[in-house]
This record gives C-alpha cells, structure tokens and sequence, in this order.
C-alpha cells in the first residue's frame, strides 16, 4: 500500500513528531510505501538545521533525514506555514533579505498542493496532530 | 471500511465517541491514553509506549488492548478513512 | 489521478493558534485540486463561523473571511456540527457562511464516505 | 534582594509537552536562588507525581524523575489538588514524590500568601 | 492584596473559578473570552480587543465588563499575585 | 512600579506574543518601569531573525526591539528551551558547529536564573501562557 501522512506538531512541543517518524518507520518494515511525510502548521520546526536536541531527548531530523533517503519518499516542508515559523531555503533567504537559510538539506519547500497530490496518490492518509 | 479514530489528546475522546461506529476502532496514542484510565463504554486500544512513557501500565483496564506501532500499521492497513482527534 | 473524497474536519476555535486559518487554506487547494471536498465545523471549530469576526483587532487574519471564501472554490459540502452549535448558543442566523447542521448520526455517515479526513 | 514566595502552578501532563519538564526545572533553579518556593500539582499536573515513568520509551526524560530533585534543591513545599488526585483516581502511595493534598479553600489561601506564581 | 486571575482558555476557567477567592478579580483574555458566553455566577471582567477578534461583542453578557489594556495595567497594580490559567 | 513579564507561547502558534507586546507597552505608558521580558518554552521563537511574517499580521520581532531599545528592558531568551528550538547565538552556533546563527540582535541568551532574578527584583510579575 501507500501511505500519505501529515504531521502538525513541532519536536519537543508535542510528540507528533515522534509518533509520525515511528509509524513511518513500521510502515516501511511492513513493505508499504510512503508517498510523502508532509509537515505543516508547527511541525514544519521539524526540518530546521539549527536546533540542538538536548540529550537522552530524541534528535528527529537527523532520522527522518536517513528514513527519507534509504526508502526514496519527500520530506515536505509547506511554505506558507514555514516562512512565518523561521524554517526557509535558500531562495526564501535571497528573496526576504534574510541572513541564512537553515532548512535541513533531507527537507525540501513546496506548496499545499503537494498535500493534496500525496492523498490523491495514496491508499491511506493518517495525520498526526498536536 | 470501518474508520479508525487515532485520539491524542484527552479532551478529544468524547467528541471522537460521539461520531464512531459500532464496528470503527478507537486508537488512543500520547496524551490520549489518560483516557482509557477512566470508564469508557466501549473497546478501546492504547498505544503501548506511551502508556509506558506515563507509568500508566498498571492503570489501563483490561477491556484497553496494548498494542505497538507493528500493530498499528496493521490497523491503518484495514481501516479507512483514518480520523485523527487532537 | 481520480478525485478523492476528503472531509476537513475542523475543530479548533479561529485565533487560539495559526491552525485554523491553515487547514481553510488547505481546504481551498483542495478544492482547486478538484477533489470532492467536504468541510465539517466541530466543537470549538464552529467559532470560525461566526459573523462579524475582526481578526485586525488582534492583528490576525480574519477567519471569519478566509472561511467565507470556500463557496467561490467550489467547496459546497458544508457543516457543522448541531450539538457543537447548540452548546453554544449559536443559531444559524448567527453565522457568516450557509452550513447544514448535522446530526451526530449524520457526521458518522459523512465520516464513513471518506477516503481521507484532514484535521485543523 | 529579600526571598519573595514564589508558586509554582503546575497544571499540564508530563509528555504533551516540554513545558511540565521545563517548569520543573525553573524550579529547581528557583530553590537554588533561595527563593521561597512552594509547588502546586493540579489538573492535568498531577500526572506528573506518577510513579514508575519511563520517558525512555517515547525517547523523552522522564518527567517524575526530574520532579524527584525538588526536595533536594531545598523545595519541600510540595502540595497537590485533592479534587485532581480524586479525579484521577490517584492514591497518594501512588505517587513518586510526597506531596500534601490541598483542598480548594487551602489552595485559595496558598496562592494569597505569593509574590508571584509562575505557571507551566 | 487581592488575587488577579488571567484565564486564557476556556477549559482552564473552572480550575480558576474554583480557587478564586470572592474579591479577587479574573480577567479573561485570547480564547478564554469564550468562557463569559456561557452563565458563570460570578463577576468577570474581558479584554475588549480579544473579544472584538472573535465577533464576540454582542454575546458577552452585561454582568461581564469589557476592559482595554491600560485597565489591564491598572489591574495589575492594585492585585497581587497574578496568576495565568491556560 | 517594576514589572517582569514572561512569555511562553510561540508567535503565530499562540497569542502570547501578542497579548504580552501590547500589556508591555501599555504598562510603559502608565509610567512603569519593565525589568526584564523573558521568553520561556516555545516563546523563545520569538527572538528568531528568519521568520517572515505574513502580510496583516503582526510583525512582533522588531516592535518588541523598538520597545526594548527605547525604555531599556532586556528581551531574555532562554537557552535551554532556545536551543532545542533553533534559536540560537553565535557561540552557539561555534560550540554546536551549526552553520549559522538566528537570534535576532535585540535579543538576549540567558540562563533560567535570571527568570528568578526578575521576579526577585520586580514588584509584580505576570506570565503570557500557552
């Protein structure tokens, strides 16, 4: 099967991170695909370069980063919801006057569309909430 | 199909009881858990790390199934769609 | 690819954080997706449809208006919860945005003809 | 500067959040400072007294054990809602740390006597 | 010195209200303006631009008195501690 | 009177930013005098420099430096909930080799102690929650 699934929560502000990446990783142990893991609202945090996990506390990006690569799906970071909670790209970085860009090279900008295209494509939609 | 409700938050349930089926399943995962320490006329699955995360295992009745995200995969695999209550 | 049925299911009051606003702006591309798009307002969620909302009173979008745009995207299928709007105090007239009140047994059937539910 | 009584008001479950583990640790720091703190458990807060927590399980710390250093950073004031306890079905022999119920009138009278409260 | 109690979501307003001492004053502000539509036996005061965002300013009662910031400030100097519920 | 203010909810994800900004300057309106703002839990996202904010709503970031600046309060940060939220300095950023920094110049990283050192020095103290 294929999965679509969306995420709404930030690391360490709710476990919605923490949950989506280990039912990513069942889900692929199970030999089902994922279309693409799209994080919008708070969770787009998750795809900052900058943050540093405290210790015994979960370092997510890093293994979503190597679950995205091993298995070949997107690691959606929406826009809209991004610019505003200081997760940009190299090109928001050019276009705002901003002095870096820290979207974690694994994640990639796009647009809601790309929501609704992974649920259209899909079998299963499942989000997690915060 | 019948739906699966995945509820994370206690306040949450009763809205997600209100709406579900007989034949639906109810999973609670992180701060949802809390709610299966309470009655509830109906089966329900806990998510079993964060009832362990809690120290909840004790308190979960036995009509709450502890299931791990193996299982939960297997649920999403035969439900649709899946409604997620926060 | 075919149109999916996908029910927004709303239930987060208009200003307590961004999400609100957020998952109408997801409805709309969903809409302009062309997919068969339903929208249900729950519990606190049936907050964003009252009138006469002043989002620039807190500096804030108003939701009110952003909610108000979902005719003109061709989303047609709107409700709203008629225990959440009675807990409430809130009559139709009230609101800024024609929806149909459902039911408890009608969410449960609105709920089980979908291929995904999106929540705010 | 003259010790204040501060109130630590803490009403959020341990894991929704890292606001129940960062409240705790302000104080700690607040008992360092030799201020005069005391700390309420209420609502939700009381879940955080539970014993047998294993963060670890959902990679995260376990919230009872940085509440089990209150004591040794001098804070003994430590007091919880009877009603939220009651509630929750919750024994005292259930908890990690000693705590002194409160009822409503006595949380009234506790929040009087601060300078300040400071909540999660 | 009376207590100033911040209520800023509905939920958190009953934990306030059962605590709150008869001259203590509870503000409610953000989403716990919502909390003044429905019957609360006690005097509560609202924070007007909270209440204009939410098309609120024909549903709160007139037992409810609609305050702007600098009352809010003036609040502040007259009540101490204050304590925030969300 | 000396106030000290803390806030604890993130800018766009809650209305704390907000609603402690505008008791901020109307408590300097009325003649007070503000010891420190200190920016807890997810507020700390408050002092980050990269965030665009979207058209009609609130750019709190450089009206909280204007303030700030102008009435001499200090905007506090602090560290240990900064970092594992991206928000970070620049010995930060050496010590954490991160490819850049992103506190916003008006803002200042401290340690929780002075949390306590302000309430110890303020006649009233008030939190912003989320």
């Amino acid at each position: 099967m294929k999965f679509a699934i969306s995420v709404h929560g930030a690391p360490f502000s709710s476990s919605a991170a923490h949950s989506a990446y280990r039912f990513a990783e069942a889900t692929l142990d199970a030999g089902h695909k994922i279309a693409r893991v799209f994080f919008y609202h708070d969770a787009v945090r998750t795809g900052d370069s900058l943050s540093v996990a405290p210790q015994e506390e979960n370092t997510v990006i890093d293994r979503w980063a190597e679950l995205s690569e091993k298995h070949e799906f997107e690691l959606a970071v929406c826009i809209a919801a991004s610019l505003k909670r200081g997760v940009i790209n190299d090109e928001a970085r050019d276009r705002y006057e901003k002095p870096a860009a820290n979207l974690h090279p694994a994640f990639t900008i796009v647009g809601l569309g790309q929501l609704i295209d992974a649920i259209a494509g899909a079998d299963r939609f499942i989000s997690f909430g915060a | 199909m019948a739906t699966l409700h995945l509820v994370n938050s206690q306040t949450a349930l009763q809205s997600c009881l209100d709406v579900a089926a007989d034949d639906d399943s109810v999973l609670l995962i992180e701060d949802g858990v809390y709610g299966a320490t309470t009655d509830v006329a109906r089966a329900l699955l806990v998510l079993a790390p964060d009832v362990e995360a809690r120290g909840l295992k004790d308190r979960i009745p036995s009509t709450a199934e502890s299931i791990d995200y193996d299982q939960f995969v297997a649920l999403v695999e035969t439900h649709k769609p899946i409604v997620t209550w926060c | 690819m075919d149109a999916k049925h996908i029910l927004y299911l709303l239930r987060k009051s208009p200003y307590s954080s961004s999400n609100a606003v957020e998952a109408l702006d997801s409805a709309l591309v969903a809409g302009v997706f062309e997919q068969n798009v339903s929208v249900l307002f729950k519990d606190d969620g049936v907050w964003q449809l009252l009138d006469g909302q002043r989002g620039a009173a807190i500096e804030r979008r108003t939701v009110g208006n952003v909610m108000q745009a979902l005719p003109q995207y061709d989303i047609e299928q709107l409700f709203a919860c008629e225990v959440s709007l009675n807990e409430r105090g809130l009559q139709l007239e009230d609101l800024a945005l024609t929806v149909k009140p459902l039911s408890l047994e009608e969410q449960r059937k609105l709920i089980t003809r979908q291929d995904a539910v999106v929540n705010d």
